[in-house]
């Protein structure tokens, strides 16, 4: 049942030695599940986190921790300076022009909710149209759902085309004058696709339309450049980059933020407070109500560290290499079918299996040690695309290996006998 | 092929079989009750049917819908079990189903279920509970009149 | 100019063993600033973290992350119980019910919008009032005010009396049936004071007014029990007990909570997703949009074990204990007013110096290893009702020591000589 | 009295002095210039007035407000000092007294800062430079006809 091994290719497809290395640097996976080694690749749905991240958070903790920003003393200023110095490596490391531009928030979820109430609220109603694209996670869905249900702007959703790709012609088609904004992800959590963003985003600026794209998928894996792609927002989530939960970033051109009014009220977003009357505080402070994730945003600086203490063109195309391989192996599994296919991917492989569902999949790859998602990836509306009601998702970081690979293969093979399925 | 124990044990024979032949898997026209279960967690999506007659006694019962083996076999077992039983036993026999597979009870404790021992596997999944209780739980709805149910 | 110490008080004053021990469970606290000893008097902003804390944020990076709730692996289930268990923790921690009324967020702040946003929006309305106390801080009043402007109701201010009480007596004459919504804290950040939240909710229940608990300062300090108290909404921060920034607790009655619309959209909020319509998940998950805050929720419940662990009443008294002696060591500094007298308070010590700005006192206090806190504690009507700019304020926890109120007391006294202040 | 180096620095004889007796420390009716000043951080406050003649020299400047020692006395020696002064010269004073208070320059490099040598101990208090530069942005700010300013 497996396939032809040549030679040649065995060598092609080792696992290089800084990737085993890099494998050292995260504790959990040299972790067993039911007694086999664990193979972790659900990391669209979270990454892990390299001791030098728990350090640096555990290492906060013990010497510097304060609230930040109000206090004149020692420790105050340190947990003031790593904050905004992490801030500073936020803003480098997606080519932000401006630290204020760079808005913590508690994730990408937060950051979108936050565009939606403090853009959308003022800036849409009835007549006009948002454009959300097919192949949405439900964070970039429902909060324009939400943002319709108070102002009356239509949504209007993109249609992708069957491989997984935004069908950019009915895309260009929809831009009509009604349309205010344009959300979509920059990676596909549920189809791996990546998306034109810059195209996208120049299209929208020709015709002065605000571009949001979530990036949550992105930041990881590929290097972004907000100002290359020239988009309005960008948001993303520290949890999906090696970094805590509890963080993410909101990335906005200084214009829209400048005249956004807030959204959470609070402490420190605030330049004066009287029962009469507020002053909002200025950029970015005015989006920050409240004690931040102080200690998140430092685990979030370690992790850019993190990243960028590797050469992230070697890691992307090591991932690409994962994807091809899983593509190949996937491939010889009986009744396997692929669900998005677009020519641009991240290493994220959605299938299907003739007559099993995906949950039983999940839990005999469980069983072998691999961890995959079943469901519906937070994406019903690509589900309700494909006519189906879920997938079965293996999604790579650059510390997965091919064994890994040849191991979910392995497991797949022993769900096909066991559910008796053939091609 | 070499299976865990855990993953024999959750995929029996039976549980294969019934997942492939699923027993009363239609829908009633005329039903005295119906429910709609829905497993977001999954996604699976099932509908049962019932006749009682007089006596509060099964006369009927079916379902249809989409799930996974573990949620199909259950809905499938559970039709050829409830069947010809009065509602105040088929409600003790979903009770103790309920204990077995949240691992309150063991199987052989109640003889009422020795045909749903092959569920028993699931208390090792607490993520699959659900799976196996989804149609029990919506015929309890359907009894309640209670048109949907959701578990999670 | 030191007062005479008598062998007695002495002995009374001398720091229990069993506070030693704790101190070095909080490694920051046996740092040194400016060479000298730190006195960390600043636990009102935020709180230190015990080591165990620490250590099992860190033991979960290392063995169990992963996203929770949509998994099927063995991670995933291990990270939601650990996720869900520590709501579990909250639960009992707070005496509530039932755990879907704990919602995590991502701090107090968070929580008070939440309940601005999902029960304000719509339930009030012009010809409505809100009351809020004098006492709040920006975090319970912001959100009120712009309530307020989304939709006409007004707020009005419970006055205090001078020595940081609240009227209750205005309070009751206040209660009219346009009054929704009655917004305390349950122990002031700026003076210390306890509100008597249990008669306040009662005076609220008879006349089926909401009262909007904020517990930020509570928590750590004293046994809260939601039910006793019966308060319609509690909301509180990790950091401020001891646990991590990030993550907070909105406890709510079911039937408000049921009743509420949701706050923020996106994934684990909702059941199903069409673009033409949305279902919404129950409690507590209608309230958690995205990937929640997981380590921190972990930490939280860690941290909440730590507290568990130790005779809680005792921790009280002897904050309690702390807070007399400040009172009698800080009276014996000349020119120096308290601010904040009420004859319940939690161990808080707000106070002015003749001649001499706060700003300047918390940098000499820093030369001297004394971290307080001065400017207006994010509470600027409190300082407006006092006339004053800003205060100083020392805040205690259980593992300060009296020796540390000596520390602040001397170097306040070389305030007054540098600063030439008698009285 | 045992003073750590670092406040003695700070809070050297002439910024206690100016403290507690601030100079030009009054209303001008009829400015040319003014400016409010706030640091929302620590509550200072200050108003700046000026007076400039045709020449764009400073014939008169006050200020009025409530701060803390640092941002008094510079607000008081600022007034002293930019008296008579050409606008061009106050501004080229106000960019290095911002040097040497952010730590870019020392405190000797310029004999133009003599008389604000004393306020360099704020550099190693990253939280105080800004009470040290808030009356110089102010007035700054009313030179350039913004009528309020904040730092923070
Ligand atoms: C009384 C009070 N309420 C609310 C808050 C706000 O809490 P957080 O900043 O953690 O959201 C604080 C703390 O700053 C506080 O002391
Ligand atoms: C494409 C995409 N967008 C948004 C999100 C939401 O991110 P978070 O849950 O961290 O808020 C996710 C992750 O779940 C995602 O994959």
């Amino acid at each position: 049942m497996s396939a032809p091994v040549t030679k040649q290719r065995a060598t092609h497809y080792e696992t290089p030695g800084r990737i085993l290395d890099i494998r050292r640097e995260f504790p959990i996976l040299s972790r067993k599940v039911q007694e086999k080694p664990l193979a972790y690749l659900d990391n669209a749905a979270s990454t892990q986190m390299p001791s030098k991240v728990m350090e640096t958070i555990t290492a906060y903790h013990e010497f510097h921790h304060s609230n930040v920003h109000r206090g004149v003393h020692q420790l105050s200023q340190e947990a003031s300076d790593l904050y905004e110095g992490a801030r500073e490596k936020v803003r480098r490391f997606i080519h932000a022009r401006d630290t204020r531009q760079v808005i913590y928030t508690s994730g990408t979820t937060a950051a979108l909710n936050l565009i939606a109430h403090s853009w959308g609220n003022s800036r849409v109603g009835k007549g006009d149209t948002i454009l959300v694209s097919n192949m949405e996670h439900h964070a970039n869905i429902v909060p324009w759902y939400m943002l319709a249900k108070r102002t009356g702007v239509q949504i209007k959703v993109i249609p992708i085309l069957d491989d997984g790709t935004l069908d950019m012609d009915a895309f260009e088609a929809m831009l009509d004058p009604s349309v205010k904004a344009v959300c979509v992800n920059h990676v596909s959590n549920a189809l791996g696709t990546v998306n034109p963003v810059r195209t996208i985003a120049g299209m929208c600026r020709e015709r002065g339309i605000v571009s949001v794209i979530d990036g949550a998928q992105a930041v990881g894996h590929l290097k972004v450049d907000v100002q290359e792609l020239d988009v309005d927002f960008y948001a993303f989530s520290g949890h999906k980059m090696h970094g805590p939960t509890g963080i993410g970033i909101l990335y906005g051109k200084l214009p829209l933020l400048n005249e956004m009014e807030p959204f959470l009220g609070g402490g420190d977003m605030i330049l004066s407070v009287s029962f009469d009357n507020i002053t909002w505080n200025d950029l970015p402070f005015k989006f920050e109500a409240g004690t931040p994730p102080i200690a998140q945003a430092v685990g979030l600086g370690a992790a850019i560290d993190y990243l960028n203490g590797h050469d992230r063109t070697f890691l992307y195309d090591y991932e690409q290499q994962l994807l091809s391989y899983a593509n190949e192996r996937l491939a010889e599994v009986p009744g396997l079918t692929f669900i998005g296919t677009a020519p641009q991917k991240a290493a994220i492989v959605s299938f299907v299996m003739k007559d099993v569902h995906p949950h039983d999949i999940g839990t005999i790859l469980d069983g072998e040690g691999v961890a995959v998602r079943t469901g519906q990836h937070c994406a019903e509306p690509v589900m309700d695309r494909y006519g189906i009601s879920s997938t079965t998702r293996a999604s790579m970081a650059f510390y997965n290996t091919f064994e890994e690979i040849d191991q979910l293969r392995d497991a797949l093979l022993k769900v096909t006998e066991l559910f008796d399925v053939t091609d | 092929m070499l299976l865990t124990n855990r993953t024999k044990n959750l995929y029996q024979e039976v549980i294969l079989d019934h997942n492939k032949n699923p027993r009363n898997f239609r829908v009633i026209e005329h039903p005295s009750h119906t429910a709609k279960g829905h497993n977001p967690l999954c996604g699976d999506k099932l509908d049962v049917y019932l006749v009682l007659d007089e006596n509060q006694t099964v006369q009927d019962v079916s379902f249809v819908g989409d799930g996974c083996a573990i949620s199909k076999a259950s809905a499938s077992i559970m039709t050829t079990i409830v069947k010809d039983k009065h509602i105040d036993e088929v409600r003790t026999i979903f009770r103790g189903f309920h204990d077995m597979a949240t691992g309150k009870i063991e199987a052989d404790e109640d003889p009422k279920l020795r045909r749903l021992r092959a569920f028993s596997g699931v208390r090792d999944l607490p993520a699959r509970v659900k799976c196996a209780t989804l149609a029990w739980h919506t015929l309890d709805a359907a009894l309640k009149d209670e048109e949907i149910i959701t578990t999670e």
